[in-house]
Protein backbone atom coordinates (compact mmCIF):
# COMPACT_ATOMS: atom_id res chain seq x y z
CA UNK A 1 0.00 0.00 0.00
CA UNK A 2 2.87 2.49 1.08
CA UNK A 3 4.44 1.43 -1.88
CA UNK A 4 1.65 1.85 -4.27
CA UNK A 5 0.86 5.70 -2.84
CA UNK A 6 4.65 5.89 -2.92
CA UNK A 7 4.61 5.54 -6.73
CA UNK A 8 1.91 7.55 -7.09
CA UNK A 9 3.32 10.32 -5.43
CA UNK A 10 6.43 9.77 -7.91
CA UNK A 11 4.70 9.51 -10.98
CA UNK A 12 2.78 12.29 -10.55
CA UNK A 13 2.92 13.70 -14.08
CA UNK A 14 2.62 9.73 -15.18
CA UNK A 15 -0.19 8.38 -13.67
CA UNK A 16 -3.47 9.10 -15.35
CA UNK A 17 -5.27 8.72 -12.20
CA UNK A 18 -3.64 11.81 -10.75
CA UNK A 19 -5.15 15.26 -11.34
CA UNK A 20 -2.87 17.84 -12.99
CA UNK A 21 -3.55 21.01 -11.13
CA UNK A 22 -3.57 23.32 -14.11
CA UNK A 23 -6.04 21.36 -15.58
CA UNK A 24 -8.39 21.89 -12.45
CA UNK A 25 -7.85 25.24 -13.00
CA UNK A 26 -8.98 25.48 -16.24
CA UNK A 27 -11.55 23.04 -15.74
CA UNK A 28 -13.04 24.62 -12.95
CA UNK A 29 -12.77 28.28 -15.25
CA UNK A 30 -14.23 26.46 -18.37
CA UNK A 31 -16.85 24.80 -16.36
CA UNK A 32 -17.81 27.92 -14.97
CA UNK A 33 -17.90 30.11 -17.61
CA UNK A 34 -20.26 27.46 -19.74
CA UNK A 35 -22.42 27.27 -16.47
CA UNK A 36 -23.14 31.34 -16.09
CA UNK A 37 -23.35 31.41 -20.07
CA UNK A 38 -25.48 28.58 -20.80
CA UNK A 39 -26.89 28.08 -17.36
CA UNK A 40 -27.59 31.31 -15.86
CA UNK A 41 -28.30 33.43 -19.02
CA UNK A 42 -29.42 31.09 -21.87
CA UNK A 43 -31.49 28.34 -20.00
CA UNK A 44 -33.30 30.47 -18.12
CA UNK A 45 -34.50 32.37 -21.84
CA UNK A 46 -35.76 29.02 -23.64
CA UNK A 47 -37.64 27.90 -20.26
CA UNK A 48 -39.53 31.09 -20.84
CA UNK A 49 -40.25 30.34 -24.22
CA UNK A 50 -41.10 27.05 -23.88
CA UNK A 51 -43.32 27.94 -20.65
CA UNK A 52 -44.89 31.15 -23.22
CA UNK A 53 -45.02 28.19 -25.98
CA UNK A 54 -47.35 25.64 -23.47
CA UNK A 55 -49.60 29.14 -22.30
CA UNK A 56 -49.73 30.08 -26.49
CA UNK A 57 -51.25 26.32 -26.66
CA UNK A 58 -53.19 25.71 -23.78
CA UNK A 59 -55.05 29.48 -24.94
CA UNK A 60 -55.34 28.62 -27.92
CA UNK A 61 -57.26 25.33 -26.94
CA UNK A 62 -59.04 27.36 -24.61
CA UNK A 63 -59.91 29.83 -27.46
CA UNK A 64 -61.05 27.18 -29.32
CA UNK A 65 -63.26 25.53 -26.15
CA UNK A 66 -64.60 28.50 -26.24
CA UNK A 67 -65.53 29.33 -29.58
CA UNK A 68 -67.34 25.76 -29.57
CA UNK A 69 -69.07 26.55 -26.70
CA UNK A 70 -70.63 29.85 -28.45
CA UNK A 71 -71.59 27.97 -31.55
CA UNK A 72 -73.42 25.29 -29.39
CA UNK A 73 -75.29 27.86 -27.10
CA UNK A 74 -76.50 29.70 -30.22
CA UNK A 75 -77.60 25.96 -31.89
CA UNK A 76 -79.04 25.21 -28.87
CA UNK A 77 -81.16 28.87 -28.94
CA UNK A 78 -81.90 27.93 -32.44
CA UNK A 79 -82.95 24.80 -31.61
CA UNK A 80 -84.99 26.38 -28.44
CA UNK A 81 -86.64 29.50 -31.24
CA UNK A 82 -87.62 26.30 -33.48
CA UNK A 83 -89.16 24.28 -31.05
CA UNK A 84 -91.26 27.73 -29.64
CA UNK A 85 -91.98 28.70 -33.38
CA UNK A 86 -93.68 25.33 -33.64
CA UNK A 87 -95.18 24.81 -30.59
CA UNK A 88 -96.62 28.26 -31.38
CA UNK A 89 -98.06 26.88 -34.44
CA UNK A 90 -99.75 23.90 -33.25
CA UNK A 91 -101.16 25.79 -30.34
CA UNK A 92 -102.53 28.29 -33.09
CA UNK A 93 -103.89 25.07 -35.27
CA UNK A 94 -105.38 23.90 -32.16
CA UNK A 95 -106.87 27.33 -31.41
CA UNK A 96 -108.20 27.68 -34.66
CA UNK A 97 -109.33 24.18 -34.82
CA UNK A 98 -111.76 24.81 -31.77
CA UNK A 99 -112.84 28.00 -33.23
CA UNK A 100 -114.23 25.79 -35.94
CA UNK A 101 -115.83 23.59 -33.79
CA UNK A 102 -117.49 26.28 -31.81
CA UNK A 103 -118.60 27.95 -34.54
CA UNK A 104 -120.06 24.94 -35.78
CA UNK A 105 -121.77 24.17 -32.77
CA UNK A 106 -123.21 27.26 -32.39
CA UNK A 107 -124.18 27.63 -36.38
CA UNK A 108 -126.14 24.40 -35.48
CA UNK A 109 -127.44 25.60 -32.20
CA UNK A 110 -129.29 28.53 -34.10
CA UNK A 111 -130.22 26.71 -36.63
CA UNK A 112 -131.58 24.15 -34.41
CA UNK A 113 -133.32 26.89 -32.39
CA UNK A 114 -135.05 28.50 -35.54
CA UNK A 115 -136.66 25.42 -36.46
CA UNK A 116 -138.20 24.84 -32.96
CA UNK A 117 -139.35 28.44 -33.21
CA UNK A 118 -140.83 27.70 -36.20
CA UNK A 119 -142.27 24.16 -35.46
CA UNK A 120 -143.53 25.82 -32.00
CA UNK A 121 -145.30 29.02 -34.35
CA UNK A 122 -146.32 26.22 -36.74
CA UNK A 123 -148.24 23.96 -33.77
CA UNK A 124 -149.36 27.86 -32.35
CA UNK A 125 -151.27 28.79 -35.28
CA UNK A 126 -152.58 25.54 -35.87
CA UNK A 127 -154.14 25.53 -32.30
CA UNK A 128 -155.11 28.84 -33.01
CA UNK A 129 -156.80 27.56 -36.36
CA UNK A 130 -158.34 25.00 -34.63
CA UNK A 131 -159.69 26.77 -32.00
CA UNK A 132 -160.84 29.42 -34.55
CA UNK A 133 -162.46 26.70 -36.36
CA UNK A 134 -163.85 24.89 -33.18
CA UNK A 135 -165.17 28.32 -32.27
CA UNK A 136 -166.70 29.15 -35.44
CA UNK A 137 -168.01 25.22 -36.00
CA UNK A 138 -169.70 25.58 -32.47
CA UNK A 139 -171.66 28.82 -33.81
CA UNK A 140 -172.42 26.99 -37.00
CA UNK A 141 -173.57 24.05 -35.63
CA UNK A 142 -175.87 25.85 -33.09
CA UNK A 143 -177.46 27.60 -35.43
CA UNK A 144 -177.93 25.03 -37.75
CA UNK A 145 -178.97 22.89 -34.90
CA UNK A 146 -181.46 25.15 -33.89
CA UNK A 147 -182.88 25.78 -37.17
CA UNK A 148 -183.39 22.17 -37.86
CA UNK A 149 -185.11 21.62 -34.62
CA UNK A 150 -187.04 24.68 -34.85
CA UNK A 151 -187.73 22.90 -38.65
CA UNK A 152 -188.26 19.53 -36.83
CA UNK A 153 -190.22 20.77 -34.06
CA UNK A 154 -192.03 23.58 -35.70
CA UNK A 155 -192.23 25.69 -33.19
CA UNK A 156 -190.12 28.66 -32.34
CA UNK A 157 -187.78 27.94 -29.59
CA UNK A 158 -188.28 31.55 -28.28
CA UNK A 159 -187.25 31.29 -24.58
CA UNK A 160 -183.97 31.64 -25.14
CA UNK A 161 -182.66 30.09 -22.06
CA UNK A 162 -184.32 26.69 -22.81
CA UNK A 163 -182.83 26.72 -26.25
CA UNK A 164 -179.29 27.48 -25.18
CA UNK A 165 -179.80 25.24 -22.53
CA UNK A 166 -180.60 22.29 -25.46
CA UNK A 167 -178.01 23.50 -27.49
CA UNK A 168 -175.32 22.96 -24.50
CA UNK A 169 -176.94 19.29 -23.61
CA UNK A 170 -176.37 18.53 -27.40
CA UNK A 171 -172.80 19.92 -27.50
CA UNK A 172 -172.31 18.07 -24.20
CA UNK A 173 -173.39 14.68 -26.06
CA UNK A 174 -171.32 15.73 -28.81
CA UNK A 175 -168.45 15.81 -26.82
CA UNK A 176 -168.80 12.83 -24.74
CA UNK A 177 -168.46 11.04 -28.35
CA UNK A 178 -164.93 11.79 -29.26
CA UNK A 179 -165.04 10.70 -32.50
CA UNK A 180 -167.35 12.84 -33.39
CA UNK A 181 -165.52 16.15 -33.19
CA UNK A 182 -162.09 14.87 -34.08
CA UNK B 1 -38.99 4.68 1.72
CA UNK B 2 -41.74 4.25 4.22
CA UNK B 3 -42.72 8.06 4.35
CA UNK B 4 -43.68 8.76 0.65
CA UNK B 5 -46.14 7.35 -0.77
CA UNK B 6 -46.21 4.52 -3.19
CA UNK B 7 -46.32 5.83 -6.72
CA UNK B 8 -44.62 4.19 -9.77
CA UNK B 9 -41.89 7.51 -10.06
CA UNK B 10 -41.10 7.23 -6.62
CA UNK B 11 -40.64 3.43 -7.25
CA UNK B 12 -38.62 3.86 -10.27
CA UNK B 13 -36.61 6.69 -8.26
CA UNK B 14 -35.94 4.50 -5.65
CA UNK B 15 -34.76 1.33 -7.69
CA UNK B 16 -32.37 3.74 -9.75
CA UNK B 17 -31.13 5.19 -6.66
CA UNK B 18 -30.65 1.34 -5.21
CA UNK B 19 -29.19 0.15 -8.60
CA UNK B 20 -26.20 2.89 -8.61
CA UNK B 21 -25.22 3.00 -5.01
CA UNK B 22 -24.98 -0.81 -5.40
CA UNK B 23 -21.12 -0.73 -6.80
CA UNK B 24 -20.28 1.77 -3.90
CA UNK B 25 -22.05 0.16 -0.97
CA UNK B 26 -19.89 -2.89 -2.17
CA UNK B 27 -16.91 -1.13 -2.55
CA UNK B 28 -17.33 0.53 0.93
CA UNK B 29 -18.20 -2.38 2.16
CA UNK B 30 -14.82 -4.44 1.49
CA UNK B 31 -12.75 -1.28 2.11
CA UNK B 32 -14.23 -0.76 5.89
CA UNK B 33 -14.19 -4.19 6.75
CA UNK B 34 -11.36 -5.34 4.67
CA UNK B 35 -9.11 -2.55 6.11
CA UNK B 36 -9.87 -3.65 9.90
CA UNK B 37 -8.79 -6.99 8.85
CA UNK B 38 -5.73 -5.68 7.45
CA UNK B 39 -5.13 -3.53 10.77
CA UNK B 40 -6.04 -7.13 12.89
CA UNK B 41 -3.68 -9.10 10.71
CA UNK B 42 -0.77 -6.18 11.00
CA UNK B 43 -1.51 -6.20 14.51
CA UNK B 44 -1.93 -9.87 15.49
CA UNK B 45 0.04 -11.40 12.54
CA UNK B 46 -2.87 -13.82 11.71
CA UNK B 47 -2.90 -13.33 8.14
CA UNK B 48 -6.60 -14.76 7.36
CA UNK B 49 -7.99 -11.76 8.84
CA UNK B 50 -8.24 -9.91 5.76
CA UNK B 51 -10.39 -12.27 3.77
CA UNK B 52 -12.48 -12.78 6.55
CA UNK B 53 -13.04 -8.72 6.52
CA UNK B 54 -13.75 -8.42 2.63
CA UNK B 55 -16.30 -11.02 2.39
CA UNK B 56 -17.56 -9.83 5.99
CA UNK B 57 -17.99 -6.56 4.45
CA UNK B 58 -19.38 -7.64 1.61
CA UNK B 59 -22.33 -9.54 3.02
CA UNK B 60 -23.15 -6.54 5.59
CA UNK B 61 -22.74 -4.26 1.84
CA UNK B 62 -25.77 -6.88 0.88
CA UNK B 63 -27.71 -6.42 3.52
CA UNK B 64 -27.49 -3.38 3.85
CA UNK B 65 -28.93 -3.09 0.37
CA UNK B 66 -31.34 -5.23 1.26
CA UNK B 67 -32.63 -3.23 4.33
CA UNK B 68 -32.92 -0.16 2.60
CA UNK B 69 -34.50 -0.39 -1.05
CA UNK B 70 -35.05 -4.53 -1.32
CA UNK B 71 -38.18 -4.41 1.36
CA UNK C 1 13.73 -13.34 -29.62
CA UNK C 2 11.81 -16.49 -29.71
CA UNK C 3 8.54 -15.46 -27.41
CA UNK C 4 5.98 -14.80 -29.60
CA UNK C 5 3.78 -12.57 -27.37
CA UNK C 6 4.85 -11.18 -23.65
CA UNK C 7 2.81 -10.26 -20.89
CA UNK C 8 4.33 -7.82 -18.80
CA UNK C 9 3.32 -5.01 -16.10
CA UNK C 10 0.64 -6.07 -13.91
CA UNK C 11 -0.52 -9.61 -14.10
CA UNK C 12 -3.35 -8.84 -11.49
CA UNK C 13 -4.95 -6.89 -14.10
CA UNK C 14 -5.83 -9.48 -16.26
CA UNK C 15 -7.31 -11.54 -13.21
CA UNK C 16 -9.61 -8.58 -12.88
CA UNK C 17 -10.64 -8.52 -16.66
CA UNK C 18 -11.26 -12.51 -16.05
CA UNK C 19 -13.39 -12.00 -13.17
CA UNK C 20 -15.35 -9.41 -14.37
CA UNK C 21 -16.51 -11.81 -17.30
CA UNK C 22 -19.19 -13.16 -15.08
CA UNK C 23 -20.89 -10.98 -13.03
CA UNK C 24 -20.57 -8.99 -16.57
CA UNK C 25 -22.80 -11.84 -18.16
CA UNK C 26 -24.80 -12.43 -14.99
CA UNK C 27 -25.76 -8.90 -14.67
CA UNK C 28 -26.75 -8.29 -18.56
CA UNK C 29 -28.95 -11.28 -17.79
CA UNK C 30 -30.36 -9.75 -14.56
CA UNK C 31 -31.56 -6.87 -15.62
CA UNK C 32 -32.45 -7.93 -19.53
CA UNK C 33 -35.05 -10.61 -18.14
CA UNK C 34 -35.89 -8.02 -15.21
CA UNK C 35 -37.07 -5.78 -17.43
CA UNK C 36 -38.51 -8.33 -19.69
CA UNK C 37 -40.21 -9.91 -16.47
CA UNK C 38 -41.83 -5.96 -16.14
CA UNK C 39 -43.01 -5.83 -19.09
CA UNK C 40 -44.73 -9.21 -19.53
CA UNK C 41 -46.26 -8.22 -16.37
CA UNK C 42 -46.61 -4.93 -14.53
CA UNK C 43 -48.45 -5.61 -12.24
CA UNK C 44 -45.78 -7.81 -10.22
CA UNK C 45 -43.21 -4.88 -10.75
CA UNK C 46 -42.84 -4.74 -7.02
CA UNK C 47 -41.58 -8.35 -6.40
CA UNK C 48 -39.77 -8.53 -9.89
CA UNK C 49 -38.10 -5.16 -9.06
CA UNK C 50 -36.95 -6.78 -5.55
CA UNK C 51 -35.44 -9.42 -7.17
CA UNK C 52 -33.48 -8.16 -9.52
CA UNK C 53 -32.09 -5.62 -7.15
CA UNK C 54 -30.93 -8.63 -5.13
CA UNK C 55 -29.65 -10.68 -8.06
CA UNK C 56 -27.73 -7.69 -9.18
CA UNK C 57 -25.96 -6.90 -5.39
CA UNK C 58 -24.97 -10.49 -5.09
CA UNK C 59 -23.39 -10.57 -8.84
CA UNK C 60 -22.18 -7.02 -8.38
CA UNK C 61 -20.41 -8.57 -5.20
CA UNK C 62 -18.37 -11.12 -6.70
CA UNK C 63 -17.38 -8.52 -9.45
CA UNK C 64 -15.92 -6.21 -6.20
CA UNK C 65 -14.18 -9.25 -5.12
CA UNK C 66 -12.47 -9.94 -7.95
CA UNK C 67 -11.17 -6.37 -7.25
CA UNK C 68 -9.67 -7.07 -4.20
CA UNK C 69 -8.66 -10.69 -4.66
CA UNK C 70 -5.09 -9.68 -6.00
CA UNK C 71 -4.44 -7.97 -3.16
CA UNK C 72 -5.84 -11.25 -0.58
CA UNK C 73 -3.76 -13.35 -2.47
CA UNK C 74 -0.69 -11.39 -2.50
CA UNK C 75 -0.49 -11.63 1.10
CA UNK C 76 -0.59 -15.52 1.18
CA UNK C 77 1.36 -16.86 -1.34
CA UNK D 1 1.73 13.14 -30.00
CA UNK D 2 -0.41 10.38 -32.10
CA UNK D 3 -0.16 6.95 -31.96
CA UNK D 4 2.08 6.49 -34.86
CA UNK D 5 5.24 8.04 -33.06
CA UNK D 6 4.75 5.54 -30.32
CA UNK D 7 5.71 2.66 -33.20
CA UNK D 8 9.10 2.99 -32.94
CA UNK D 9 11.83 0.20 -34.18
CA UNK D 10 10.88 -2.70 -36.10
CA UNK D 11 8.35 -4.56 -33.38
CA UNK D 12 4.65 -3.53 -33.11
CA UNK D 13 4.07 -1.32 -29.96
CA UNK D 14 0.74 -1.43 -28.42
CA UNK D 15 -0.01 2.17 -27.37
CA UNK D 16 -0.14 2.41 -23.46
CA UNK D 17 -1.19 5.38 -21.22
CA UNK D 18 1.59 7.91 -22.20
CA UNK D 19 -1.06 8.39 -25.71
CA UNK D 20 -2.62 10.56 -22.90
CA UNK D 21 0.27 12.85 -22.12
CA UNK D 22 0.98 16.22 -24.38
CA UNK D 23 3.78 18.25 -24.39
CA UNK D 24 3.39 21.87 -24.08
CA UNK D 25 2.17 23.24 -27.83
CA UNK D 26 5.60 24.35 -29.13
CA UNK D 27 8.79 24.65 -27.47
CA UNK D 28 9.17 27.47 -24.74
CA UNK D 29 5.59 27.46 -23.79
CA UNK D 30 4.21 27.27 -20.22
CA UNK D 31 3.79 23.49 -19.10
CA UNK D 32 0.35 23.79 -18.94
CA UNK D 33 -0.20 24.95 -22.45
CA UNK D 34 -1.14 21.50 -24.11
CA UNK D 35 -4.00 19.92 -26.66
CA UNK D 36 -5.93 18.72 -23.78
CA UNK D 37 -6.33 21.89 -22.02
CA UNK D 38 -6.42 24.15 -25.10
CA UNK D 39 -9.44 22.15 -26.36
CA UNK D 40 -11.42 22.21 -22.90
CA UNK D 41 -11.66 25.80 -23.35
CA UNK D 42 -12.55 25.69 -27.08
CA UNK D 43 -15.01 23.05 -26.10
CA UNK D 44 -16.21 25.08 -23.39
CA UNK D 45 -16.67 28.36 -25.78
CA UNK D 46 -18.29 26.30 -28.27
CA UNK D 47 -20.92 24.94 -26.34
CA UNK D 48 -21.36 28.68 -25.43
CA UNK D 49 -21.42 29.81 -29.01
CA UNK D 50 -23.67 26.89 -29.78
CA UNK D 51 -26.42 27.54 -26.99
CA UNK D 52 -26.41 31.16 -27.69
CA UNK D 53 -27.39 30.42 -31.08
CA UNK D 54 -29.94 28.42 -30.23
CA UNK D 55 -31.17 30.44 -27.10
CA UNK D 56 -30.28 33.54 -27.39
CA UNK D 57 -33.27 34.55 -29.41
CA UNK D 58 -35.82 31.93 -28.69
CA UNK D 59 -39.08 32.34 -30.76
CA UNK D 60 -42.49 30.76 -29.82
CA UNK D 61 -42.04 29.01 -33.50
CA UNK D 62 -38.67 27.81 -33.22
CA UNK D 63 -36.53 26.99 -36.46
CA UNK D 64 -33.14 26.46 -37.32
CA UNK D 65 -30.63 26.02 -34.05
CA UNK D 66 -33.34 26.75 -31.83
CA UNK D 67 -34.96 23.35 -33.00
CA UNK D 68 -32.02 21.40 -32.01
CA UNK D 69 -31.20 22.69 -28.54
CA UNK D 70 -34.70 22.72 -27.86
CA UNK D 71 -34.37 18.93 -28.60
CA UNK D 72 -31.46 19.03 -26.23
CA UNK D 73 -33.50 20.68 -23.54
CA UNK D 74 -36.08 18.57 -23.89
CA UNK D 75 -34.29 15.46 -23.64
CA UNK D 76 -32.10 16.62 -20.26
CA UNK D 77 -35.49 17.70 -18.98
CA UNK D 78 -37.29 14.60 -19.67
CA UNK D 79 -34.90 11.91 -19.34
CA UNK D 80 -32.85 13.60 -16.52
CA UNK D 81 -34.24 15.63 -14.34
CA UNK D 82 -37.50 15.04 -14.40
CA UNK D 83 -37.39 11.50 -13.16
CA UNK D 84 -35.10 12.43 -10.45
CA UNK D 85 -36.20 15.50 -9.19
CA UNK D 86 -39.62 15.61 -9.93
CA UNK D 87 -40.89 19.45 -9.17
CA UNK D 88 -37.72 20.61 -8.78
CA UNK D 89 -36.56 19.80 -12.23
CA UNK D 90 -36.92 23.47 -13.36
CA UNK D 91 -34.95 25.06 -11.42
CA UNK D 92 -31.70 22.69 -11.61
CA UNK D 93 -32.26 22.56 -15.27
CA UNK D 94 -29.31 25.15 -15.86
CA UNK D 95 -26.80 23.62 -13.75
CA UNK D 96 -28.01 20.40 -15.37
CA UNK D 97 -28.28 21.91 -19.00
CA UNK D 98 -24.72 22.87 -18.53
CA UNK D 99 -23.55 19.77 -17.22
CA UNK D 100 -24.16 17.80 -19.79
CA UNK D 101 -23.82 19.89 -22.79
CA UNK D 102 -20.25 20.43 -21.81
CA UNK D 103 -19.21 16.87 -21.10
CA UNK D 104 -20.64 15.63 -24.34
CA UNK D 105 -18.66 17.90 -26.35
CA UNK D 106 -15.58 17.32 -24.47
CA UNK D 107 -16.58 13.70 -25.24
CA UNK D 108 -17.61 13.75 -28.53
CA UNK D 109 -14.13 15.62 -29.33
CA UNK D 110 -12.58 11.67 -28.88
CA UNK D 111 -13.55 11.07 -32.42
CA UNK D 112 -13.65 14.23 -33.98
CA UNK D 113 -10.42 14.07 -36.58
CA UNK D 114 -7.42 16.33 -35.57
CA UNK D 115 -8.75 16.65 -32.17
CA UNK D 116 -8.79 13.16 -31.26
CA UNK D 117 -8.82 13.42 -27.40
CA UNK D 118 -11.58 12.90 -24.86
CA UNK D 119 -11.20 15.94 -23.05
CA UNK D 120 -12.69 13.56 -19.64
CA UNK D 121 -9.72 11.33 -20.20
CA UNK D 122 -7.64 13.49 -18.18
CA UNK D 123 -8.85 12.77 -14.62
CA UNK D 124 -8.96 16.56 -13.67
CA UNK D 125 -12.09 17.77 -15.76
CA UNK D 126 -14.14 15.19 -14.40
CA UNK D 127 -12.95 15.78 -10.67
CA UNK D 128 -14.13 19.26 -10.96
CA UNK D 129 -17.52 18.44 -12.16
CA UNK D 130 -17.62 15.39 -9.19
CA UNK D 131 -16.36 18.15 -6.82
CA UNK D 132 -18.88 20.57 -7.69
CA UNK D 133 -22.16 18.16 -7.49
CA UNK D 134 -20.40 17.03 -4.52
CA UNK D 135 -20.30 20.08 -2.19
CA UNK D 136 -23.72 21.23 -4.01
CA UNK D 137 -24.90 17.69 -2.39
CA UNK D 138 -23.77 17.99 0.71
CA UNK D 139 -24.64 22.28 0.86
CA UNK D 140 -28.61 20.95 -0.38
CA UNK D 141 -28.33 18.13 2.14
CA UNK D 142 -27.32 20.00 5.21
CA UNK D 143 -29.71 23.24 3.73
CA UNK D 144 -33.08 21.02 3.84
CA UNK D 145 -32.63 18.14 6.76
CA UNK D 146 -30.27 19.99 9.05
CA UNK D 147 -27.11 18.89 9.55
CA UNK D 148 -28.13 16.15 11.88
CA UNK D 149 -30.71 15.03 10.51
CA UNK D 150 -28.52 14.57 7.08
CA UNK D 151 -26.52 12.28 8.71
CA UNK D 152 -29.01 10.45 10.65
CA UNK D 153 -31.07 9.97 7.01
CA UNK D 154 -28.11 8.59 5.57
CA UNK D 155 -26.37 6.36 8.23
CA UNK D 156 -29.00 4.75 9.78
CA UNK D 157 -32.02 3.42 8.00
CA UNK D 158 -34.21 3.12 10.40
CA UNK D 159 -35.78 -0.55 11.75
CA UNK D 160 -32.96 -2.70 12.50
CA UNK D 161 -31.23 -3.12 16.01
CA UNK D 162 -29.08 -1.01 17.22
CA UNK D 163 -25.90 -3.08 17.28
CA UNK D 164 -26.03 -3.60 13.29
CA UNK D 165 -25.80 -0.12 13.00
CA UNK D 166 -22.35 -0.79 14.47
CA UNK D 167 -21.79 -2.48 11.61
CA UNK D 168 -23.72 -0.36 8.51
CA UNK D 169 -23.16 2.64 9.38
CA UNK D 170 -19.57 2.66 8.72
CA UNK D 171 -20.58 0.99 4.98
CA UNK D 172 -23.04 3.82 4.70
CA UNK D 173 -20.72 7.03 5.40
CA UNK D 174 -18.23 5.83 3.66
CA UNK D 175 -19.88 5.12 0.50
CA UNK D 176 -21.68 8.30 0.11
CA UNK D 177 -19.09 10.42 1.48
CA UNK D 178 -15.84 8.97 -0.78
CA UNK D 179 -16.92 6.22 -2.99
CA UNK D 180 -20.04 7.83 -4.53
CA UNK D 181 -17.97 10.79 -5.61
CA UNK D 182 -15.27 9.12 -6.49
CA UNK D 183 -17.17 6.71 -8.90
CA UNK D 184 -18.71 9.79 -10.19
CA UNK D 185 -15.67 10.64 -11.56
CA UNK D 186 -13.92 7.80 -12.27
CA UNK D 187 -16.71 6.34 -14.36
CA UNK D 188 -16.18 8.75 -16.77
CA UNK D 189 -12.66 9.27 -16.65
CA UNK D 190 -12.30 5.57 -17.09
CA UNK D 191 -14.88 5.11 -19.50
CA UNK D 192 -13.11 7.84 -21.59
CA UNK D 193 -9.79 6.25 -21.43
CA UNK D 194 -10.08 2.91 -21.73
CA UNK D 195 -12.45 3.89 -24.89
CA UNK D 196 -9.70 6.10 -26.53
CA UNK D 197 -7.14 3.32 -25.63
CA UNK D 198 -9.15 0.95 -27.49
CA UNK D 199 -9.59 3.47 -30.54
CA UNK D 200 -5.81 4.22 -30.52
CA UNK D 201 -4.75 0.59 -30.48
CA UNK D 202 -6.83 -0.60 -33.38
CA UNK D 203 -5.98 2.76 -35.15
CA UNK D 204 -2.67 1.89 -34.62
CA UNK D 205 -2.76 -1.58 -35.72
CA UNK D 206 -4.04 -0.52 -39.19
CA UNK D 207 -1.77 1.88 -39.74
CA UNK D 208 1.42 -0.10 -38.15
CA UNK D 209 0.59 -3.49 -40.32
CA UNK D 210 -1.02 -1.57 -43.52
CA UNK D 211 1.58 1.74 -44.17
CA UNK D 212 4.90 0.89 -42.09
CA UNK D 213 5.48 -2.69 -41.93
CA UNK D 214 3.11 -4.16 -45.32
CA UNK D 215 3.53 -7.38 -45.13
CA UNK D 216 1.44 -10.46 -46.77
CA UNK D 217 0.51 -12.10 -43.71
CA UNK D 218 -0.03 -8.48 -41.45
CA UNK D 219 -2.16 -7.11 -44.17
CA UNK D 220 -5.02 -9.28 -42.84
CA UNK D 221 -4.72 -8.25 -39.25
CA UNK D 222 -4.01 -4.29 -40.82
CA UNK D 223 -6.96 -4.93 -42.59
CA UNK D 224 -8.77 -6.08 -39.30
CA UNK D 225 -7.57 -3.17 -37.32
CA UNK D 226 -9.05 -0.32 -39.95
CA UNK D 227 -12.03 -1.88 -39.88
CA UNK D 228 -12.07 -2.28 -35.69
CA UNK D 229 -11.31 1.23 -35.96
CA UNK D 230 -14.42 2.38 -37.67
CA UNK D 231 -16.29 0.35 -35.92
CA UNK D 232 -15.49 1.37 -32.55
CA UNK D 233 -15.39 5.05 -33.58
CA UNK D 234 -19.53 4.58 -33.98
CA UNK D 235 -19.30 2.57 -30.50
CA UNK D 236 -17.39 5.30 -28.99
CA UNK D 237 -19.40 7.69 -30.40
CA UNK D 238 -22.51 5.90 -28.56
CA UNK D 239 -20.09 5.71 -25.30
CA UNK D 240 -19.56 9.04 -25.15
CA UNK D 241 -23.41 9.88 -25.38
CA UNK D 242 -24.11 7.73 -22.71
CA UNK D 243 -21.40 8.99 -20.39
CA UNK D 244 -22.21 12.44 -21.04
CA UNK D 245 -25.85 11.23 -20.11
CA UNK D 246 -25.09 8.49 -17.03
CA UNK D 247 -23.02 11.63 -15.69
CA UNK D 248 -25.88 14.18 -15.66
CA UNK D 249 -28.60 11.43 -14.30
CA UNK D 250 -26.04 10.73 -11.38
CA UNK D 251 -26.01 14.51 -10.40
CA UNK D 252 -29.61 14.75 -10.77
CA UNK D 253 -29.85 11.87 -8.74
CA UNK D 254 -27.77 13.07 -5.90
CA UNK D 255 -29.10 16.17 -5.90
CA UNK D 256 -32.22 14.90 -5.46
CA UNK D 257 -31.29 12.70 -2.67
CA UNK D 258 -29.97 15.60 -0.90
CA UNK D 259 -33.74 17.61 -1.30
CA UNK D 260 -35.46 15.11 0.23
CA UNK D 261 -34.58 11.80 2.43
CA UNK D 262 -35.90 9.34 0.25
CA UNK D 263 -35.66 6.81 3.01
Amino acid sequence: MTEAAALLAAEGAENPLFPQAYELVVGSFAFLVVFLVVGKILTPRIQKTLAERTEAIEGGIKKAEDAQAEAQRTLEQYRAQLAEARQEAARLREEAREQGAQIKAELREEAQAEARRLVEAAHAQIEADRQQAFAQLQGEIGRLSTELASRIVGESLEDEARQRRIVDRFLEELEGRPEAVR
Amino acid sequence: MSEQKRTPENDGRDFANAAWSVPSYILSGILVWGGAGWLLSRWTGVYAFIPIGVILGVGLAVYLVYVKYGR
Amino acid sequence: MSVLAEVSGNVTAIGYGLAAIGPGIGVGIIFGQGVQAIARQPEAYGVIRQNMLLGFVLTEALALIGLVAPFIFQGIK
Amino acid sequence: MTPLVLVAGDEFQAPGPSIFNFPPLYEGAPAWLTKPVIFAVVGALLVCAFAWSAFAKPQLVPRGMQNIGEKGYEFVRDQVARPFLGKDAERWMPLLMSLFFLILLWNLFGVVPLIQIPIASHIAFPIVFAVVIYALRIYLGIKHQGPIGYFKNMMFPPGLPKPIYLLLSPIEFLSNMIIAPFTHAVRLFANMFAGHMLLAFFSSVGFWFLFERLTPLGSGLGVLGAVMTIAMTGFEMFIEFLQAFLFTLLAAMYIGGALHADH
